[in-house]
């Protein structure tokens, strides 16, 4: 599923146009439009409370928006087309994983649920990538949080998705999941997958980004490219931002 | 045939429940109304400054 | 289509691997269906009272009850670790979600309601046997009622902040057809009568049924969706 | 100082005060007292138009549901939350004046009758309806949810009507006079006061509702408002 990105470098991956969603009184997105060409890397910087958790889920297609439209991948994300949920994976606040099963049945699980062909040599490799092959048939419910977040990663990626959507990955890791979790991510970036995570740890964010924004109160008031990023000015645009929230 | 009782139980019901509702939908309308002048009235304020 | 069986098949193994290990579901509504008996034991004077009239109105409430405590459970089961994100985010179809916690929840109930009628055999002294099969039909039409829409109704109660008091709530008042239905046939099989002559109960339970499975296709995705 | 610009009750108000007008004099003035009941008859008048009403705010929760989960309108989720608040009320009348009509005529207050034993359980359904409504905040969920329950809860009423007749059948019939026995068996004088007050009653079924909706947009409005000025920037 993953397209080699040299033949493809033009691209557009994700093409976001005008999205809005309301919850009653809150305005958790206030029309926010963007493209991403095929294997580019956006990282979301916001303080809490941004609408950076809702945008991602609409565009995984959790949510559907009170308005305006996308197209990741060719589908439309307002019809909800159920294959393209088998393009994109996520990586949430919430692991998705059923702790009374071990990690093995629950990556057999999802096979089975996105149809792959060969459901168990599959889960098996997904689990030997993220390194937990010694684990594979303890219940999940005795794993630490960094070992939680690597199956969480085996999870969001044993369909093979070419966009990924990372929400706040690093919460709650330690120093040598975090080094692990960076490693994974940048081995999938370059397997040419298109990638957006949020957080609002700085370094990290800046760490292997092509595209970065910031977003504060539902709206992009940033959107660059990450190369030739100026940090001391980016910095201080950030800071801005967080303090015109207050 | 004495059930005049009943009759007058049944009505006092009926009118006293068909008041008493219309009587709450007042209530909370005044209080929208009011609550709308307040927010008309603090929102010009707002963007002056 | 055959992808959708497999969702299907997916879910329901899912659930029963996890029952398999942890027995959780299957014992708690078991001792929650057994109690409710002997509460009722207690509360009536069997020496007074026949037991061929009340008997299955209690068997009923006792599955019904216990039944409700599986539902808000097997539900709970999803929204942990957010579980029912990552189902959401399959390309599953989502009737195939509803009928695997429907299938699922089903094998259970049945499960405990064939661990139940034994025990109810002996407390109330009533002869099950002669008339096993006529009571497996209805048992099972019964369920299929309240799988079907107990099912819809905790996949949108989960979502509450107050699911556990909710769904009952929700739930009971739907379900007088089905419980009136399925005590009068049980009723009527204990006394001997042939199940051919409930044929309106029988009617009325599985049109319940069939029009509950299909409100839940209709509107399970407005449910599901966040 | 908000009065002085309503321009007075719209023609709506001043039809239905009249039309109750006309149907309270009809019921205590011009319609004959019923030979076997007496004078407690007369509950009939108000007692069928809330049933009616009642039966006709729930199949308007039941469309507007529909319609709410096809269009995803606000408009269809206020109709429905309008509708079914007045058929609640509606509804609670009738299982009020039914008892008190039938304790005189039958003595006693409840009967496990068809229609008062499905009247009872389509009464809870809705209360279910508005509970899920106040325990669920307010936005997109709250009305798919009750869109739901409102579709659940009006298509089993048919299954709800024919199981509680069926049950009741293995029983002696209470000695009542069923009101299809008093529609059949009513003079002219009575039928026209029925009209009457039907009419009025469904009368101020719309009335209410314009009120409810009214008050449900302004909400709505306010809602608005406040939200433009969180995000003023």
């Amino acid at each position: 599923m993953v397209s080699n990105p040299s033949d493809q470098e033009t691209e557009i991956a994700i093409d976001v146009q005008g999205i809005r969603k309301t919850f009653g009184l809150l305005e958790a997105v206030r029309g926010i439009s963007f493209q991403l060409k095929r294997g580019e890397f956006l990282t979301l910087f916001g303080p809490n409370g941004a609408g950076k958790t809702t945008l991602l889920k609409i565009l995984s297609g959790l949510t559907k928006p009170s308005s305006g439209t996308a197209v990741i991948s060719g589908y439309d994300i307002v019809e909800g087309n159920p294959a393209l949920r088998s393009e994109i994976g996520v990586i949430s606040h919430s692991a998705c994983l059923y702790e009374d099963l071990t990690p093995l049945e629950n990556m057999l699980f999802y096979a089975k649920m996105y149809s792959l062909e060969s459901p168990r040599e599959r889960s098996v490799q997904v689990i030997e990538e993220v390194g937990l092959k010694s684990r594979m048939n303890d219940r999940v419910h005795t794993f630490s949080r960094g070992m939680l977040q690597r199956l969480t990663i085996a999870r969001a990626i044993i369909h093979n998705p070419s966009i990924l959507f990372l929400d706040e990955p690093y919460t709650g890791l330690d120093q040598h999941a975090a080094i692990l979790l960076k490693e994974q991510l940048a081995q999938l970036h370059t397997e040419g997958r298109t990638v957006i995570m949020t957080t609002h740890d700085l370094d990290r964010g800046l760490e292997m980004c092509d595209k970065v924004a910031i977003q504060v109160r539902g709206k992009f008031v940033c959107f660059e490219s990450g190369q030739d990023l100026e940090r001391t000015s980016f910095l201080q645009k950030y800071f801005d931002a967080v303090e015109s929230n207050k | 045939m004495n059930h005049l009782g009943y009759l007058f139980a049944a009505n006092l019901f009926v009118w006293g429940a068909i008041f008493f509702y219309v009587f709450t939908l007042i209530k909370k309308n005044n209080q929208l109304k009011q609550d709308l002048q307040l927010i008309k009235e603090t929102l010009p304020k707002d963007s002056e400054s | 289509m055959r992808e959708y069986f497999n969702h299907v098949k997916a879910i329901v193994w899912k659930d029963c691997v996890t029952e398999l290990k942890t027995w959780e579901l299957f014992s708690t509504m078991f001792v929650f269906a057994l109690l409710v008996i002997i509460i009722f034991i207690f509360s009536i004077n069997l020496s007074i009272v026949n037991s061929y009239d009340v008997g299955p109105g209690i068997l009923w409430v006792a599955f019904i009850f216990a039944g409700t405590i599986g539902l808000n459970r097997s539900f709970m089961l999803e929204k942990e670790n957010g579980c029912l994100q990552g189902l959401m985010l399959t390309p599953a179809d989502r009737t195939a979600l509803y009928f695997g916690k429907m299938i699922s929840n089903m094998v259970f109930l049945i499960l405990m309601e064939a661990m139940i009628l034994p025990l109810f055999m002996i407390f109330f002294n009533v002869d099950l046997v002669s008339h096993l099969g006529p009571l497996l039909i209805v048992i099972f039409l019964g369920t299929l009622g309240f799988c079907a829409l107990g099912t819809l109704l905790s996949s949108l109660s989960s979502h509450l902040k107050t699911r556990e008091i909710m769904l009952p709530i929700l739930l009971y008042p739907l379900l007088v057809p089905v419980v009136i239905g399925c005590v009068r046939m049980t009723g009527e099989i204990l006394a001997g009568k042939a199940l051919a002559t409930q044929l309106k109960w029988i009617g009325s339970t599985a049109c319940f049924d069939i029009i509950y499975i299909g409100v839940s296709l209709l509107t399970i995705d407005h449910i599901l969706e966040e | 100082m908000n009065e002085d610009n309503e321009s007075g009750p719209p023609i709506l108000i001043w039809f239905t005060v009249l039309m109750f007008i006309a149907a309270i004099s009809a019921i205590f003035m011009y319609v004959p007292t019923e030979k076997t009941e007496g004078i407690i008859q007369r509950i009939m008048y108000f007692h069928i138009p809330c049933a009616w009403l009642a039966f006709f705010a729930f199949f308007i929760v039941f469309v507007c549901s529909i319609l709410f989960l096809w269009k995803k309108d606000r408009e269809w989720d206020i109709y429905a939350h309008a509708s079914a608040e007045i058929g609640v009320v509606f509804c609670s009348l009738v299982l009020i004046t039914g008892p008190l009509w039938a304790k005189p005529v039958w003595g006693t207050w409840w009967v496990w009758d068809a229609r008062l034993t499905s009247t009872l359980v389509l009464w809870l359904i809705y209360i279910a309806y508005l509970m899920l409504r106040m325990r669920t905040d307010a936005g997109s969920m709250r009305a798919r949810y009750a869109a739901v329950v409102g579709i659940a809860g009006f298509l089993d009423i048919p299954i709800i009507h024919f199981s509680v007749l069926w049950w009741r059948t293995f029983h002696p019939k209470p000695k009542m006079i069923t009101s299809e026995g008093i529609g059949t068996g009513m003079a002219n004088e009575m039928v026209i006061t029925l009209g009457i007050s039907l009419f009025a009653f469904t009368l101020l079924y719309f009335l209410m509702m314009e009120q409810r909706i009214a008050l449900e947009k302004m909400k709505d409005e306010i809602d608005r408002l406040k939200r433009e000025k969180l995000y003023s920037n």
